[in-house]
């Protein structure tokens, strides 16, 4: 039986933007286990990100967490729940225990420091080294680390005169500069080439082994996560959908949402004579529609689903599903 | 068949300046030639940066070509002037990648559509009830009329943008990534449009992509790029079966397949470094730094042209020329 | 925790108030209005006066714009009517051998004997005259001169905002869009402007002006009718005009070269969009694309300055006739008050005060305005009214 | 890097050489083309002898075509050969003096802008959205809305005549050693406590007059430019990285200064074109009423010669802007 290294207890997620109350995620919960990638995948807004950066408090204003527990078991067997610590207690664990890789790689770092500052940096707010010079100094070997040529001059660049890859490299860098336990990678490639995509996501592979870390991958692409994870999250709307292993997902998806997602891919190394269509768009989620989210898209909505809100229920070992159907 | 649109020898050189001097050439568009027959669509694929996306304005002259011919239904696109010009814009029509910037916020899909129409002077007798019939071609309806763009989603504007096209009857247009701000869902919708109109109407495509996925399922034939010229062009079922040049092998084996089995079969070639700067390219074939195949004092030094390999099927790269 | 949500949403609940059904009963006339004149406008419009109600909604939420509007309107009337409310002509001031009224405290009162001619006779008569707040260095009533002096303030204020900035504007749509060599030629001229301080360039063209502008008038009787009809004045002032106008244009030449930069930044990020090239790809001409397409996206920050810059001409104007330029007596004028009571501080001390006292309320009634508007412009604030009164009213169904 | 920042530089420079000869170009312009006869004002106003006009003429040049008399006056300025009519002494010399006080007064009003303009904005940009963001935001458009000839008088009124704590008449003098030429740095360099505060007890209140505006102005903008760099994606990282607030900040705050760097140069030169009416109310012999003095007598020579200096200064200033800016911001090297 794997053990968990995060459990996600009913979470819950609030915006209070400008145009009302956005119910970003509502209710989530799964486990993340030690030593696995688990994928988290949907649509854009479907609250993959926020669920991510709830773990450790890293919600802006006007969002708020507005319940639920994010349970944190540490090796030496004790548990937190990391929505229960206070700003300081939060903060020395993230970037430490737990780090962060984002989307963006030119927004990530900050313009006006040198890549070797900036990796210094994160592990000078924990302490690992005495300041920054020394933590330059070991930017080196961590630039050498995410293969990036030529390290003993590159700490001495400005983000600006990297190229995207290289850029995403450093911010890796940053995130394994702790030696981090669990790894949230968020749309760690979206923003490169396919080439360059592919590299990157052999690199944290590459590290996850080399350091057994735990990896939570946020992605949008079905292909990725065929590629690189053991088990997939699959949000929709700000609940989660249905939980499964790589094969249970791609071979047996149960939610007619997964299965819809599955067919409107298409697939280069397949013929594909007409892909499908979900019809429909992604509900607003300040007035979500009742009971099951999905079901004004779903072909197999019934009243029932109109009405009750369908819960997670294990179908087969490891294999959840939300869904009235089952 | 006389192709819809044929480029020959097509290069988009950008001036690099400093202290008012011309100090290089980025070469976006080095020497591409390629037709379009009508119905048809053409891909064209690559990284960003490969030129691709000049390529498909530079065909249109919202950016002049530097060198080149561009042959749209018999006549020299690069040569007319005017009233001519005016019919090239609007017979070549294109559609963007970003839905959310390619519409005037200011302005109601009533007015979007109808000013190119007005501009060209088509003859229409009920100008609501003419975009209202686009509408509907394109899955909206007559609640749109008179609404702004950002009372819309991504795929709806992009619907919106694909009826601007429509009302022009254009014979050819350019889909510049149309698909890729969109989520997956919506995607597949948007390409069953575009499909389905293609064969009501006979359009010519000629389809932008980094989605080898996406390309696979629009195009019957296409052309791999790579820093400013095509490497390989062939049709995309013999291209995906038998990828020849080893970049576009490259670009199959780095590409992620949405299914477990497949990836774990899948063969697998190294990805070796980053794109270079179109700046100065490497000399001879420009893919030889990270050619697993490159062949030291061939590769490195004469440039490889696009030839015939096998039926319809051209590629640029020494391992298939000099034998 | 979920106690304070709800008391979240219900704080963020709106209710329509008094004034916006006011706000909506105007805009619904002006629609009507325009509905005579184009068939269907308002039908083919209904997203645009739904916008325009819900501008008008954000308005009337934010105190400080509405002050600042209050102050834009007054400020309007009196520069339109203020010189027919003055109870005294700007250029009377009594003369009479027994005591001085030059410099009369606020308050006192003078009883005079009148001279005057009317219908051919000579005609004797007594009166008093009340300064409520002093009279200036001649003896003529302050509340009068500042009556009249909005309509010398606002008529130079409308034209020199109204020409600056269109200059200025279509100077940055243009070398933004086009770029290169037009581009530069442009920008290196209005860079010549900007390293000249404003106020010092305004100084030393009202100063040279005059002459040229005098012989102008002079030469045109139309001109003089016009300017002496505009700024309500006396036909015997006609040979002050040009010291008037000479700030006028000024002005002008001061205010284009930022609003020229502004727009030109604007542009070239606005060019930047899809839709602009998709223009281009249709074959529409590049005056419609600059005029049609990109004017209306970019001019909403410039509407705000606009807005402050009302604010900043009247500023700068009284700051010229404080010096001593421009506008100089009998021309009715807040700075040349300020400037006759600088020679006597704090003696007359009214004579500061109270032009001062309008002069800021005025300036700070466009900045607030102005202010106000950078949110109301703001779709988001909009889109967050126009959800929060959905609600408001869905609620009230339910509960009815 | 050094050699990219030189590089810069001097591409900058060569854009500032245009922007100069247009300068003196729109001066010729004003001085000479648009009066109606400024040489009979020069000789001494209607009166004035024919003879004496004649003179006049032939010493500026006035006789010749206009590209000569322009000649004739930049190579006068850069040669500082170009005397004034009024008193017959070059104009640069007349300048000269009166910059300092000038000068001095900018620097006074500068430190206002600055001490009270960014710490206000930075208070409201982290307070956003409360009550302390409001009432500052509504004091900042006060400060802006507040033209300097009333808000110098009601100073005077309060410090002067009323409390007494500010003088009003005649400069002080410079202290013995010049290392500066700006007194009060001198005074503070050379230790000389007492004419310190000479200097500044006769600067404070002008220097808080024409500053005030201009912190309004800093206010606002400081407060837009922190939020626009603490919502940038850069921030959310930090966090991620587990950087305490006070390095946070920081980063911010950095990021924020790169335009308001910008700002400040600019105001700097907007604070020298406001002195004209500072230095009228506070009697103070700078060059702004000397600029005024020029232009009621006509006194182009003097004219051309003030405004060729404002130039200088507005574009001396935006260099050193862009100098910092490129200290700050790396991207701007290249």
């Amino acid at each position: 039986m794997p053990e968990p290294i995060i459990e996600i207890k009913n979470l819950r997620v609030y915006f209070y933007t400008y145009a009302g109350v956005v119910k970003a995620i509502e209710d989530v919960s799964f486990n993340i286990y030690r030593g696995e990638t688990l994928a988290l995948v949907g649509e854009t807004g479907c609250g993959k990100s926020v669920t991510s950066r709830a773990l450790t408090q890293l919600i802006e204003s006007p969002g708020r967490i507005v319940s639920g527990q994010v349970l944190y078991h540490r090796d030496d067997g004790s548990t937190v729940d990391l929505l229960k610590l206070n700003d300081e207690e939060i903060r020395e664990i993230r970037g430490n225990e737990i780090a962060y890789i984002f989307q963006d790689p030119h927004s990530s770092l900050d313009p006006l420091y040198t890549v070797g500052y900036q990796i210094g940096e994160a592990m000078e707010v924990h302490g690992k080294v005495k300041n920054i010079k020394e933590g330059i100094g070991r930017a080196v070997n961590i630039l050498r680390e995410v293969l990036i040529p030529d390290p003993e001059n590159r700490v001495r660049n400005y983000p600006h005169e990297l190229s995207g890859g290289m850029k995403q490299r450093v911010v890796i860098g940053i995130g394994i500069a702790n030696n981090p336990r669990l790894l949230i990678a968020d749309e760690p490639t979206t923003a490169l080439d396919v080439t360059v995509q592919a590299q990157i996501l052999e690199l944290i592979n590459e590290l996850k082994r080399k350091y057994n870390a735990t990896v939570l991958l946020i992605t949008h692409n079905l292909g990725v996560v065929a590629e690189t994870a053991q088990r997939v999250v699959v949000m929709y709307a700000g609940k989660v959908a249905e939980i499964g292993s790589i094969d249970q997902i791609f071979h047996n998806p149960l939610h007619p949402y997964t299965v819809a997602l599955l067919r409107a891919v298409p697939n280069p190394l397949k013929k594909i004579e007409k892909l499908e269509s979900i019809p429909g768009t992604v509900p607003n989620l300040i007035t979500p529609p009742k009971g099951c989210r999905f079901h004004p898209r779903c072909p197999f909505a019934e009243e029932r689903c109109r009405k009750e809100v369908p819960e997670l229920k294990e179908i087969e070992p490891g294999h959840w599903v939300a869904c009235h159907r089952y | 068949m006389e192709p819809v649109l044929k480029v020959e020898g097509l290069r988009k050189y950008f001036p690099v300046k400093s202290l008012l001097r011309t100090i290089g050439w980025v070469k976006a568009v080095d020497g591409v030639s390629f037709e379009i027959y009508p119905g048809e669509t053409f891909g064209l694929v690559g990284e960003s940066g490969c030129g691709k996306t000049t390529t498909g304005r530079t065909i249109l002259r919202l950016i002049e070509p530097t060198e080149g011919k561009i042959v749209f239904n018999g006549k020299d696109v690069t040569q007319l002037k005017g009233r001519e010009m005016l019919w090239f814009r609007r017979h070549a029509q294109i559609m963007f990648q970003d839905p959310y910037s390619s519409l005037d916020p200011r302005q109601t899909v009533f007015n979007i559509i109808m000013e190119p129409v007005k501009f060209h002077g088509i003859e229409v007798d009920d100008p609501e009830e003419f975009v209202i019939r686009l509408l509907e071609s394109v899955g909206l309806n007559e609640m749109h009329l008179y609404r702004y763009p950002h009372e819309f989603s991504g795929g709806q504007r992009q619907r919106i943008a694909l009826a601007k096209v429509l009302a022009l009857q254009p014979d050819f247009v350019v889909l510049d990534e149309p698909t890729s701000a969109l989520d997956v869902s919506v995607q597949a919708n948007i390409l069953n449009t575009l499909k389905d109109l293609q064969k009501k109407h006979g359009f010519s495509y000629l389809f932008i992509s980094h989605d080898l996925g996406v390309v696979k399922y629009m195009s019957h034939r296409m052309g791999v790029m790579y820093l400013g010229k095509l490497v390989e062009v062939g049709p995309a079922e013999r291209i995906f079966d038998n990828p020849l040049h080893p970049y576009t092998q490259m670009l199959l084996s780095a590409i992620p397949i949405p299914d477990p089995e497949l990836a774990r079969k899948k063969k697998r070639m190294e990805v070796k470094g980053e794109p270079p700067s179109p700046i100065n390219p490497p000399s001879g074939c420009r893919f030889h730094p990270r050619c697993p195949f490159a062949k030291a004092g061939l590769c490195d030094k004469e440039e490889p042209p696009l030839v015939e390999v096998e039926k319809d099927h051209y590629v640029a790269c020494w391992l298939y020329g000099k034998a | 925790m979920s106690e304070k949500v709800e008391e979240l949403e219900a704080r963020e609940e709106y209710e329509m108030t008094i004034l916006d059904r006011v706000s909506d009963r105007i805009i619904d006339a002006f629609a009507s209005f325009i509905n005579i004149f184009k068939k269907d406008w308002r039908r083919r419009n209904q997203s645009k006066i739904k916008e325009w109600k819900l501008m008008a909604y954000a308005m009337n939420r934010s105190p400080p714009a509405l002050l600042g509007l209050f102050i834009v309107i007054i400020y309007i009337i009196l520069g339109i009517f203020g010189p027919y409310m003055a109870p005294w002509s700007y250029d009377f001031f009594p003369v009479n051998y027994n005591f001085s009224t030059q410099l009369a405290p606020p308050g006192s009162t003078y009883f005079l004997n009148v001279t005057t001619i009317e219908n051919g006779y000579i005609v004797h008569y007594t009166t008093n005259i009340h300064y409520l707040l002093g009279s200036d260095v001649y003896g003529r009533d302050v509340v009068s001169i500042l009556l009249a002096g909005a309509r010398t303030a606002f008529v130079l204020d409308i034209f020199i905002i109204l020409i600056g900035p269109t200059i200025g504007i279509i100077l940055g749509l243009i070398s933004g869009y086009y770029g290169g060599k037009v581009d530069e030629t442009i920008m290196r001229i209005t860079d010549m402007f900007l390293a000249f301080p404003g106020l010092i360039l305004a100084i030393a063209l009202s100063a040279v002006l005059p002459t040229r502008i005098q012989n102008f008038l002079n030469a045109h009787t139309w001109a003089q009718t016009l300017m002496l009809k505009l700024f309500a004045l006396h036909a015997r002032d006609v040979n002050n005009l040009g010291k008037l106008l000479a700030v006028f244009v000024a002005l002008v030449i001061v205010w284009w070269p930022g609003y020229a930069r502004v727009s030109r930044g604007s542009t070239l990020t606005e060019k930047e969009n899809l839709y602009v090239e998709a223009a281009r790809a249709v074959g529409l001409p590049t005056r419609t694309i600059l005029f049609r397409h990109i004017l209306p996206n970019i001019i909403g920050p410039i509407l705000v300055m606009i807005t402050m810059d009302f604010g900043g001409v009247i500023l700068t104007e009284a700051g010229l006739s404080f010096l001593g330029l421009g506008a100089v007596p009998p021309i009715p004028d807040w700075g040349n008050l300020i400037n006759q009571g600088s020679q006597y501080f704090p003696q007359a001390w009214w004579l500061v005060a109270f032009p001062g006292i309008v002069i800021v309320t005025v300036v700070l009634g466009w900045n607030l305005l102005g202010d106000g508007l950078r949110d109301v412009l703001d779709p988001r604030t909009r889109r967050s009214l126009e959800f929060k009164l959905k609600k408001k009213s869905k609620g009230g169904e339910s509960s009815a | 890097m050094v050699a990219g920042l030189g590089k810069f530089l001097v591409r900058r420079g060569l854009t500032f050489i245009p922007t100069l000869i247009g300068v003196t170009l729109i001066v010729f312009i004003i001085a000479y083309v648009i009066p109606a006869n400024p040489v009979k004002a020069w000789a001494g106003g209607e009166k004035a002898s024919q003879a004496a006009v004649e003179m006049i003429k032939k010493e500026y040049h006035l006789d010749q075509p206009w590209y000569d008399q322009y000649w004739f006056l930049v190579k006068g300025l850069f040669t500082n050969s170009l005397l004034d009519p009024l008193n017959q002494e070059p104009v640069f010399t007349n300048i000269g003096n009166r910059f300092i006080v000038t000068f001095q007064l900018a620097l006074f009003a500068f430190l206002f802008v600055v001490i009270i303009g960014l710490p206000l904005g930075i208070i409201s940009a982290l307070k956003r959205n409360s009550a302390t963001d409001m009432t500052l935001r509504i004091l900042a458009l006060i400060f802006i809305s507040t033209p300097i000839y009333v808000i110098a008088y009601l100073f005077i009124w309060l410090f002067f005549l009323h409390w007494s704590t500010t003088t009003l008449a005649g400069i002080p003098p410079s202290p013995p050693h010049k290392i500066t030429h700006v007194p009060v740095i001198d005074a503070l360099l050379t230790l000389d406590w007492s004419n310190f505060v000479q200097q500044v007890e006769r600067f404070w209140l002008p220097g808080f007059t024409l500053g005030i505006a201009a912190a309004g102005v800093l206010m606002r903008f400081t407060r837009n430019s922190f939020l626009e760099a603490y919502s940038r994606d850069s921030t959310l990282f930090l966090k991620a990285k587990g950087v305490p607030k006070g390095r946070l900040y920081r980063h911010v705050l950095k990021n924020a200064l790169v335009p308001v760097i910008t700002i400040l140069a600019l105001q700097f030169g907007g604070l020298l074109a406001g002195t004209p009416i500072t230095e009228t109310i506070f009697n103070l012999p700078g060059i702004g009423r000397y600029a005024l003095q020029a232009i009621m007598y006509l006194d182009f020579p003097a004219l051309i010669g003030v405004t060729f200096l404002y130039a200088i200064v507005f574009v001396t200033a935006n260099l050193i802007a862009d100098i910092l800016y490129a200290i700050i911001d790396p991207r701007v090297r290249f």
